[in-house]
This record gives structure tokens, sequence and C-alpha cells, in this order.
């Protein structure tokens, strides 16, 4: 057996390598590992490492083979890089497209031809997430999330009207605080600003405790700095993953003085920029907010002054037009009142002087009319009186003559009544009166025949002797 | 003729008074005779007396027209 | 003539009186032409009376026209 | 003649009341002139009262009206 | 002519006081001269007050207006 | 002539007081002359004193804009 | 009165106040002067201060404290 017949190594390597390229030849596969042993020859641009898988119980290593990446892959991984902010190095899990090949000199070889970018970013993302989650429920007492962003202690502190002492945390001179210096102090508006460094190196995950370090040696300076601002180290575009870790978004979040970050990436804003008062894209960013803010503080003071100098001369002009209208009303209210009081006393001049002669006039001819009854009303008075004595006068005489008509009457009365009885008359008429024995009868009681009786007729009287006696009857001629 | 004494008033009273005696034909024709006679110078007086009065009356108010025409 | 306390005014009140008493027959024949000499007497003073104060009146008119004329 | 003490007043209210009597007839014969005197010595007083007031209201007058014309 | 004392209110007061006892012809004839005539002379008092008082005011005015002039 | 009392504001009401009165004619023309001499006085030290003021007050503003200029 | 201790929170809080003032025309025109003056030093001063060193910063206010006290 010993004696048994041998083959060529390389015969062997060439049948290995036909075996292989037969199994593996133009096959591609995408391999979940970790990374580990890795060297990069920059001036090749060759990456050498291993992909290890780790027990997830034990984390012992379970499968581990040899990598290198070159040419393509190597131009793939710097991809990787920027888009993630990720550097490719130890330690860390990725999604790779590799091939498989035998080189009858340098043995197996898995070769890197892609880095899938977004496995990464969504194990980035996840992390950040996880993170962000334990900073609200463990931080709760300064952040908490409202709609999509962070409400933090340090995000709801308020600048002072001027931002003008400031701390900054950076490292060595980056060229990234070269930038913010520069745009700092040579502010077109001449502003000054005091500015202390405090130099950490802010670049690896691991360096978290640093930076934090630094925010506490701020705040034990005691001196009241108006903002602290935080720029990255510049230079490459990757590795900020120190800004997602808890340790710093917390101490950020926390922080008593505002906090402005200029980290510089391009795409999503790191955990710390959350937690900030002010997050910028970049260092110059953040030195032109201070400058803005400032200026926004001195346009405020410069528009009070337009407003005192305006609104003052406004004040003037108000006051000049109050005494010249006061002015004004004084001048001319006094002219009306003289000119009214001229009016009323011309008024009462007029009424006075009218007043009174028409008051005479009237008494004038109140008295012409008293006058003129008193001197008229006599005459008539005495006309009267003079009418009354006429009729007086014609009176008495016709009542003179009345009385002594009545008297005559009266007289003519008597005088015929006695006319009438008086002997004469009756014996006249052929009466005739008795006497006997020379006194007159008038019954014939005492006469008989052969009496003696005279008998007296008008003319005569007769003596004679009674010789009859005829008794009447006493009716017949009596009335 | 006449007393002095003798009024109209008086003449003319008792002349009323032998009217009306005789009228009542109480009088005799003598004494009516003689109250006649009486009546008769009674009558004359009165009517003389109311004469001169009339004239005098009738001067009197003459005189008071004449003086108020004449003046 | 007539007492100086005769008024116009108690003459004429004794002449309507006096009037009255022709009118009315009151008076006798007796004092009737004294009455009405007395009436005669009364009309007399009434008139004269009546002309003074005319003639006055008069005067003070006259004099009241002068001065009012005059003035 | 009249008194210092008569006043336009009075001597008007006093033709007034003489004025009245006299329109009435209650004023006699007897007075009647005496009234009309006294009434026309009033009526005088009056007017020389008016003619006094007005000539002195006039001189006023003409001496305001100097004044302003003056002035 | 007039008291120290005398202002032109009062004055005024008085005037207006005259002028209303004229138009109401509450003045009697007798006292209406006296009237006129203390009228008179508070009509010329108060002119001459306010003729004072313009001229016064008027140089003040000037015065004023010359100073806004001026400036 | 003003009091180094009186300011502005002191004067600036007392001038509004006798404008007031003026209007509102409570004012006698007796003291008619004396407010209005006031009331000028008031206003002359109320524009000297707006005068010296605003020029006072331009001077700031020249001397701050000019600060404003020179930096 | 420029306390070392003015910031420029209290510049502009006092600036805002004299600015209100001004506006509201509650200043009067007595202290308008003194309160643009006022406003000029602190406008001044935040001027100065933006722009000054930290040693030039107590210049300032020296200056500005000595201005006040010179006048």
């Amino acid at each position: 057996m010993i004696t048994s017949e041998s083959i060529k190594l390389s015969a062997l390597t060439g049948r290995i390598q036909q075996a292989l390229n037969d199994a593996f030849a133009a096959q591609t596969y995408w391999v979940v590992a970790d990374v580990t042993n890795h060297s990069y020859y920059a001036q090749k641009g060759y990456h050498y490492f291993d992909l290890v898988e780790k027990d997830t119980a034990s984390s012992a290593i379970v499968a581990k083979v040899a990598a290198v990446a070159w040419g393509n892959g190597a131009v793939r991984i710097r991809e990787f890089e920027v888009v993630t902010g990720q550097p490719f190095k130890n330690d860390i899990h990725v999604l790779v497209k590799v091939s498989v090949s035998y080189h009858q000199v340098h043995g197996l070889q898995i070769s890197l031809l892609d880095i899938d970018t977004n496995f990464t970013v969504g194990m980035l993302e996840q992390q950040k997430q996880q993170t962000l989650v334990r900073l609200q429920t463990e931080c709760a007492d300064f952040i908490r999330k409202a709609g999509d962003h962070y409400i933090t202690r340090n995000n709801q502190l308020q600048f002072r009207e001027v931002i003008q002492r400031i701390a900054v945390i950076t490292s060595g001179n980056s060229a990234g605080f070269q930038d913010f210096r520069h745009t700092l102090e040579h502010n077109r508006f001449g502003y000054t600003f005091q500015t202390d460094t405090y130099f950490t190196v802010v670049q690896g995950e691991s360096k978290a405790e640093l930076v934090q370090q630094k925010l506490i040696d701020i705040y034990n300076s005691g001196i009241a700095y108006d903002a602290v601002v935080i720029i990255r180290g510049g230079g490459a575009q990757t590795d900020f993953l120190l800004f997602d870790t808890f340790l710093l978004g917390r101490a950020v979040a926390k922080f008593p003085i505002p906090v402005i970050t200029g980290i510089g990436h391009q795409k999503n804003e790191t955990i710390t920029d959350m937690m900030a008062h002010s997050p910028t894209k970049t260092p110059t960013k953040a030195a032109e907010l201070i400058i803005a803010h400032n200026k926004s503080f001195e346009d405020a003071v410069l528009e009070m002054r337009q407003r005192i100098i305006i609104r003052s001369q406004q004040l003037f002009s108000t006051h000049y037009q109050a005494l010249s209208a006061l002015n004004a009303a004084v001048i001319n209210q006094t002219r009306n009142i003289i000119s009214i009081q001229k009016e009323v006393l011309h008024h009462y001049h007029h009424t006075v002087l009218h007043g009174s002669q028409s008051l005479l006039v009237k008494h004038q001819r109140e008295l012409m009319t008293v006058s003129g009854e008193i001197l008229s009303t006599p005459r008539i008075l005495v006309a009267g009186k003079r009418n009354d004595l006429t009729n007086l006068i014609a009176n008495i005489r016709a009542f003179n003559r009345l009385y002594t008509q009545n008297r005559r009457g009266q007289l003519a009365h008597y005088e015929t009544l006695f006319k009438l009885v008086s002997p004469d008359n009756i014996l006249r008429r052929g009466f005739a009166i008795v006497y006997q024995d020379g006194k007159i009868i008038n019954n014939a009681g005492t006469v008989s025949p052969g009496s003696n009786i005279s008998v007296q007729l008008h003319d005569a009287t007769l003596t004679a002797a009674v010789t009859g006696k005829t008794t009447h009857d006493e009716r017949g001629t009596d009335i | 003729m006449m007393s002095e004494e003798l009024t109209y008033e008086a003449a003319y009273n008792e002349l009323q008074q032998i009217a009306a005696e005789i009228e009542n034909e109480t009088v005799s024709v003598d004494v009516l005779a003689e109250r006649v006679k009486r009546a008769a110078v009674l009558i004359e007086f009165c009517q003389q007396k109311l004469r001169a009065t009339e004239t005098e009356v009738n001067n009197i108010i003459r005189q008071m027209e004449g003086n108020k025409e004449g003046k």
C-alpha cells in the first residue's frame, strides 16, 4: 500500500479545482454573516476578512471562512459605507453576495461581490428605533414623543436673546470646527463671540462616553454659556453611529443649555439631533444659525428703534396738532363769545330804546282816550240834565192843565147838582110847596077839607082852602 | 163876602158835604134852599179861587218857559 | 235868593216831587201856585247851575284844548 | 299846583276813576265841574310827565346813538 | 361813572332785567326815564368792557399768531 | 414767566380746561381776556417745551442713526 | 444707574416698554426726551455689546454710565 501509485500534487489540486468548479462555478450566494479579522489595504483597495457564524446562544463560532473583496466588491463596500454611515469593519452583521472558487496556490477563496446596503440600514434603523424606545421609557421625565418628533428638556429651552458665549464640542482641529469658527468669526455683521472648545474624539460608538464627559465638563465649568455646539470631527462621511447612542441621546436631551448640532450627515437625523435644541446639517449651518439668531435680535432692537423714532415724531405731530386745535378753539370761541355778547347788547339797546318809546306812545294813547272820555261826557251829561229839566217843566204844565181841568169838572158837577135840586128849579118844573100854618108840610096828615093852606108856585104864592082829600097809594112816582 | 179864612179845600169839602146831605134827601126844602144857596156861594168861591190860581200858575209857567226860551 | 246849601241834586229831587204831587193831584189848589212858584224857583236854580257848570266845563275844555294846541 | 308826591301812576288811576264816574253818571252836577277840573289837572300832569319822560328818554337815546356813532 | 365793583356779569343781568321790564311794560312812566338812563349806562359800560376785552384778546391773539409765524 | 414747576402735562390739562370753559361759555366776559391770556401763555409754554423736546429727541435720533451708519 | 448686570434681556424688555409707552402715548412730553435718550442708550448698548470683545463690553458700560452722569 505504501508503494501504491502516486500522483502529482498539482494533479490533486487540479482535481479539487475541477470538482469545485464543477460544483460552484458561475454560482453566487447571498450569505448572512459577521465580519472578523478585517484588514484593508488601501493601496490596493483590498479587504481581507473572515466571515463567521456564531451560535445565537453561546456566541461560539459554528462556521468560518476567509473572504476577500477587491475590484468591484471593494467599490461596493465603499458605497455601503457612504450610504449607511457604517464603516466596513469587524463585528458588523452583513448580507453579502459571494462566489466560491479554488486556486491551486491560494486555496479556497470566497470573494465578496456585493454587500446589501438595505440589510444593514435596516439593521441600524432597528437598533436606532430600539434606542429611541429605550430613551422614551427610561428617560420619560425629560423625553417624550409628540407626533413624529421628540420633546426634550433641551429643545424646550429658550435661546437667550443673543448667543455670544459658546461651548463647542469637537474633535481636534477638525475641518468641521474650522468651518464653524471661520463662519462665526467672519460674519458680515461684525458680531463677536467667545467660544470655548472642548476637544474629544467624536468617532466610533465607543467614544460616546467621552462626549458625555465633555458635556459634564461644560456644565461643571460654571460659565453661563448661551449654547453648546456639537460638531463632528469631519473628514469621512462615515461613522456617526456615536450620535445614535443611548448615552449621548440621553445626555443631550437632559442638558440644561441649548445644544446646537452640526454633525454633518446627509441623510437621517441622528438621535442626538432629535434630542438637541437646534439640529443643523453642518457646522457652517450651526454657525449661521447662531449669527441669524443674533441678527434677528439686532433687527428687533433696530425695529424698536425705528418704532420709537417714528412714534415719537408722530407724538410730536399729534401734540402740535392738539395744541394748534386748542389754540384755534380758544381764539374762535373767544371771538364768538364777544360777537354774541355784542349782538345781545345791541338787542338790549334796541329793546330799551324802542320799548321805552312804544311804552310812551302807548301811555299817550291811553291818556288821550281817558281825557277824551272825560272831556266829551260832561257836555252830554249837562245836555241830558237840561233835557230832564225841560221835560219836567213840560210835565208840570201838562199836569197843571189836567189838574185845573179836573177841579173845574168837579165844581161843574156840583154846580149842576145844586141847580138841579134848588127849590126854584123844582117849582119851575111844576112842583109846589104847601105850607100849613106857615110851615111846609110834606104829608097830608094834618090837612083835612076845610083847612087853610098856602101853595107856593114858581111865580106866585097862592092862599087856598082844602076842599077835598084823597089819600094816595104811596107808590107811583117814587124812584 | 167870603171869610178870609175860607180855603178852597174847606169850601170844596163843604160842597161835598152839602151834596151828600142833599143826596140823602133828609134835608127839608126849607133847608135845601138854604143849602143850595150856600153851595152856590161855595162854588162861586172855588171857581174864583181856581181861576185865580190858574192864572197865576199859567203866568209862572209862561215865565218858566219864557226863561227857558229867552236864554 | 236860594240858600247856599241847596244843591242841584236836592233841587232836582224836589222838582220831581212837585211834579209828582201835581200829577197825583195830592197838592191842594190853595198851595198849587205856591208849589209851582217853588218849582219855578228850583228850575231856575237848576238851569243856572247847569249853565254855570256847562260854562265852567267848556272853559276847562277850551283851556285844555288850547294847551294841547299850543304845545 | 300838584303835590310833589303825585305820580303818573296815581294820576292815571284817578283819571280812570273819574272817567268811569262820569261815564256811569254817578257824579252829580254839583261836583261835575270840580271833577272835570281835577281831570284837567291830572291830564295836564300826565301829559307833562309823559312829555318830560319822552324828552329825557330821547335825550338819552340821542346820547347813546351819539356814542355809538362816535366810536 | 360806574362803581369799581360793577362787573360785566352784574351789568348784563341788570340790563336783561330792565329790558324785560320795558318789553313787558311792567315799568311805570314814573321810573321809565330813570330805567332807560340806567340801561344806557349799563349798555355803555358793557360795550366798553367788551371793546376793551376784544382789543386785549385781539392783541393776545396777534401776539400768539406772531409767535407761531415767527418760529 | 412760568413757574419752574409747570409741566407740559399740567399746562396742557389747564389749556384743555380753559378751552372747555370758553366753549361752554361758562367763562364770563369779566375774566375772558385773563383766561385767553393764560391760554396764550400755556400754549406758548407747551409749544416751546414741545419744540425743545423735539430738538432734543431729534438730536438723539440723529445720533442713533449716525451710530447705525457709522458701523 | 446702569448695572454691570445689564443683559440683552433686560435692555430688550426696557426698550419694549419704552416703545409701548410712546406708542400708546402714555409717556408725557415732559419725560419723552429722557425716555428716548434711555432707549438710545439701550440700543447702543445692545449693538455695541453684540460686536465688542469681552473687555470692550465693560468699557461700553462704563462709558454709557459716564455719559449719563455727565449730563
